[in-house]
């Protein structure tokens, strides 16, 4: 099995270009904060961010410069209130934007990960996005004559995920909420796999039913424990609903949103040292007491 | 202590909710009242989170939708796509709960923006899954406060649809969901009428017909058989402020 | 938690009806054979059996006269050759049928478990099934002006369910092959669940990905060991090829045929009776050493 | 001994996989060139069962497509709607193995029937993956026996699509596969020329131009640089015989 692990920094500098359409995965759980702050320090530019949620992670790099436009189906910094950054550079036109429902967002992506021109939905009766995003269209349906919305397939040129557990190949398995994980791999282009874990084959192999992204997708492989900081990693570390708070007041002036950018993400060499920084109260928060499945029986044939 | 204002909501959601009914939860006060009709009427209340969660039993209050707290001890967790195509899209959710910046005069909810969408005055989050929800969940109920600006004749766009400019417009797209059922605010309780027009069904106790009108940005039309709401029970505001919401984080 | 739990016999008697549209899931594993032989004993007439690949389960109810019409994608004794009941009732008309490549027949479930009018396939340049088979079309994709193949929902009035273990409400668990029955049960009007094993809910709780079916579209549990026999429940008995290989050979001559169904389904009122009446040797032959899937971690939040 | 006419095509198959590919097997014979190729020069080949089994290390042969060895111990399990769609539909999968009751001359291939349609004289059991793989896979190979009966000049029925009528018409198509790259027989191998017209490439040692003309529906056009295949080596039969197939099962 040939080992795809490689420091973060590598994998960034090698898989994602100035102009490129990244999608960071992840439904509230798993977002890859470790990967998006190291695109920041790397200085790429032009990039088209796309996330059903694109939770604190694009609003900083959308303040770092990173961002030509968004691609969003709830741009909200979830349960405090909006996107601050993002907000105000859409409101002042400064940022593109290209907006879906989360069905309509999911069915791009899938009908990206199945190599489909288009997949269905069912009219919901609000027409006021479909009229303003041409990408929405409208199909008719052969057997009642009536008609269905489309949207085109998604595929990312580079798709971020961040895992619980994977092989040095890339073989990942994730539990707890999966969003949209599966499907923006098998969307995109490249894939970069970040995970708190590295184990050996056999233990993805003992449970082949959890493997959601099959190694063979995957182009690079990180190890980056606490990589989804301030998000969480199911088992792992709990969310740290505290910062999604304290964002919420430090990005109403950008000289704040700077001076965090400066010791937190240009201040720091990686997510190790990010970490280290937060320090023990932090991390002692942050624990998680241990909660495990009961096994199945596969059998041995 | 009398009811806040979050409290009498809650309470007054929570018994819209009919035991064994598959429920779409927000977090929030939604959150609350769906946990507050299972631990009263409502004991077999499935709670499905838009996360891709069904059966969940959140054992603190989550600040996000998509909290850890709500998959540990949960039924099921599936993918997003599964969420809106098999549950959602497939009508086998019941109820689901709306919110947003403002709700005209046929329910239909502004999630989006307000202004131009191409020039935004103010910019909201969007959609999620309320355009979704608000189409085929079989019925939709709202919370929210009761303030003119909240109201307006007509949304200035639309997020999710109610009933458009009346029922029959609404009936014509096929939907399989019902559309919005009541609004629940802190003065009292809109239900659409037979043209799916809000009308206000029901006043919470002290409060007058005159004070609702004056929070309602269009005319806003009285039933015939205008009720007034049951208080809330002294074993509702036990639920809520000693267990579900201690530190008072929604509900003060 | 509302007890679902009845006899097989009861679950059979209740939910299907002559007429019906039976889809009995399974791609090799979990093929709830104890179930069609109920329907057999029964003596249900004139139902629509469809099913990706109807394996001997179907060219057995085929033989006991249940059958009006076959909906499959592949339609063989795996490995070994024919279904030679189903194959001469098809030559000689006197069974309808209606025929699909596998993705087709997928694709009709997943619509008609996800609620849509219709699912878009690309075009293979194989037209010839296409033209016969008046339930696919086409659909020009709107964005490239190209044409796309589709297919109706396929919703079965009946699905039957056979999984490793459940609760008593008809929550799920199921590894191994996975194939396409949660397709099939969300697809479905009424959803028949046979369980290898009934827990509790706990359980089910510990592991909430594993779930692949939610209680709430069940409506009967019936706990059924060994139902899947000569197919198999992965973890708990093996395949039993012999049988498979033996069928080819019984299957040639319709009096062997029904002296099967005399001795195996109507002489046997149920599946522990089926069980006990294979006899030790079988059940030796069939068993397997455990393999258990490492934990994962949940944890307490 | 000499190798067997099964254990000729099974090495002749192996051949053609390439390390780190994927491939979307079959049982039988398909199943038996990939566990060789793996043993052999293609040790991260990754095997891939409609089924919906990925990196498949079955310790023991399979009798069906579904076999519970080709779970225990894989690297991961699918539903089938993902194996279609995420995997072959979407061009992740390098080569693919078929087989059917007729090949014709550009590569087409009969699993349905024989004769009418809708009057069948003989019912196949139909196309199964086999129409996607086709279609899709970069690349298909086809193990068959060498038999006059087999390759006819035209199919009864096109269950997949080879070339078509000439390798234009599958291009016109725009399909992300390239259609059967090889046609492995006892006799030889086939390839199809610039037109999609399957020729005779390569004779196994001992086996005549006119042999293989005489069992072939049609006629027959013979590469100019005809060739001999590398009779399979010990090292080859001696994993087939004693490793892969040691009761002989399918290669006798």
């Amino acid at each position: 099995m040939a080992s795809k692990l490689c420091a973060l920094a590598d994998a960034i500098s090698r898989n994602v270009a100035d102009g490129d359409l990244i999608y960071a995965a992840g439904f509230t759980h798993l977002i890859p904060f470790a990967a998006g702050h190291e695109i920041i320090r790397q200085r790429r530019k032009n990039l088209v961010l796309a996330r059903a949620t694109p939770d604190l992670l694009y609003d900083q790099m959308t303040a770092a410069g990173c961002a030509r436009k968004i691609i969003f189906s709830y741009m909200g910094n979830p349960g405090v209130g909006s996107l601050r950054i993002i907000r105000q550079e859409i409101e002042s036109g400064r940022l593109e934007w290209e907006e879906y429902s989360h069905f309509g967002m999911i069915s791009r992506l899938q009908a990206g990960a199945s190599g489909l021109p288009f997949l269905p939905m069912n009219p919901t009766a609000a027409t006021d996005l479909e009229n303003r995003n041409p990408q929405y269209r409208r199909v008719v349906d052969p057997y009642s004559g009536k008609e269905v919305v489309v949207v085109p397939p998604l595929n990312p040129d580079v798709a971020i995920i961040h895992v619980q557990r994977c092989d040095v190949e890339g073989n990942a398995q994730i539990w707890g909420i999966i969003g949209e994980q599966k499907e923006a791999a098998f969307a995109a282009r490249r894939v970069i796999l970040t995970a708190e874990e590295i184990v050996s084959e056999e233990v993805i192999r003992s449970d082949p039913n959890r493997t959601l992204i099959p190694g063979f997708l995957v182009d690079a492989v990180c190890h980056t424990p606490y990589c989804a900081h301030p998000s969480y990693t199911q088992g792992y570390y709990d969310r740290d609903n505290s910062f999604y708070i304290a964002w919420d007041k430090l990005s109403e002036r950008r000289e704040e949103v700077h001076k965090y950018l400066e010791e937190w993400v240009y201040g720091v060499p990686d997510r190790a040292a990010y970490w280290e920084k937060l320090g023990p109260e932090t991390h002692q928060r942050l624990k998680v007491a241990s909660r495990l499945s009961l096994p199945v029986n596969y059998g041995e044939y | 202590m009398p009811p806040t204002a979050a409290e009498l909501m809650t309470v007054n959601a929570a018994r819209l909710l009919r035991d064994g009914e598959t429920v779409f939860v927000g977090v929030g006060l939604p959150n609350l009242a769906c946990n507050l009709a299972r631990r009263t009427h409502a004991p077999n209340l499935l709670m499905i989170y838009e996360a891709g969660v069904v059966g969940a039993r959140p054992s603190r209050l989550p600040l996000s939708i998509g909290d850890p707290t709500l998959v540990s001890g949960s039924t099921l967790v599936c993918s997003m796509y599964d969420i809106f195509t098999l549950y959602l899209q497939r009508g086998k959710v019941d109820v689901g709960f709306l919110g947003g910046a403002q709700i005209d005069r046929f329910g239909n909810i502004n999630a989006t923006v307000i202004g131009d969408y191409h020039h935004p005055v103010v910019r909201l989050p969007g959609s999620g899954g309320s355009m979704e929800m608000a189409a085929w969940a079989k019925r939709c109920y709202i919370i929210t406060p009761h303030q003119v600006r909240r109201f307006p004749e007509k949304v200035d766009f639309v997020t999710s649809a109610g009933f458009l400019q009346g029922r029959r417009q609404r009936e014509e797209v096929g939907l399989c969901g019902g559309g919005p059922q009541a609004v629940v605010t802190d003065l009292g309780i809109l239900e659409p009428d037979e043209r799916g027009e809000l009308i206000l069904t029901a006043l919470h106790p002290g409060v007058s017909v005159e004070q609702v009108r004056a929070n309602t940005g269009w005319n806003l039309k009285i039933a015939e058989n205008l009720g007034v709401t049951q208080p809330p029970e002294d074993e509702e505001l036990r639920i809520l402020r000693l267990e579900l919401d201690p530190q008072g984080i929604y509900l003060k």
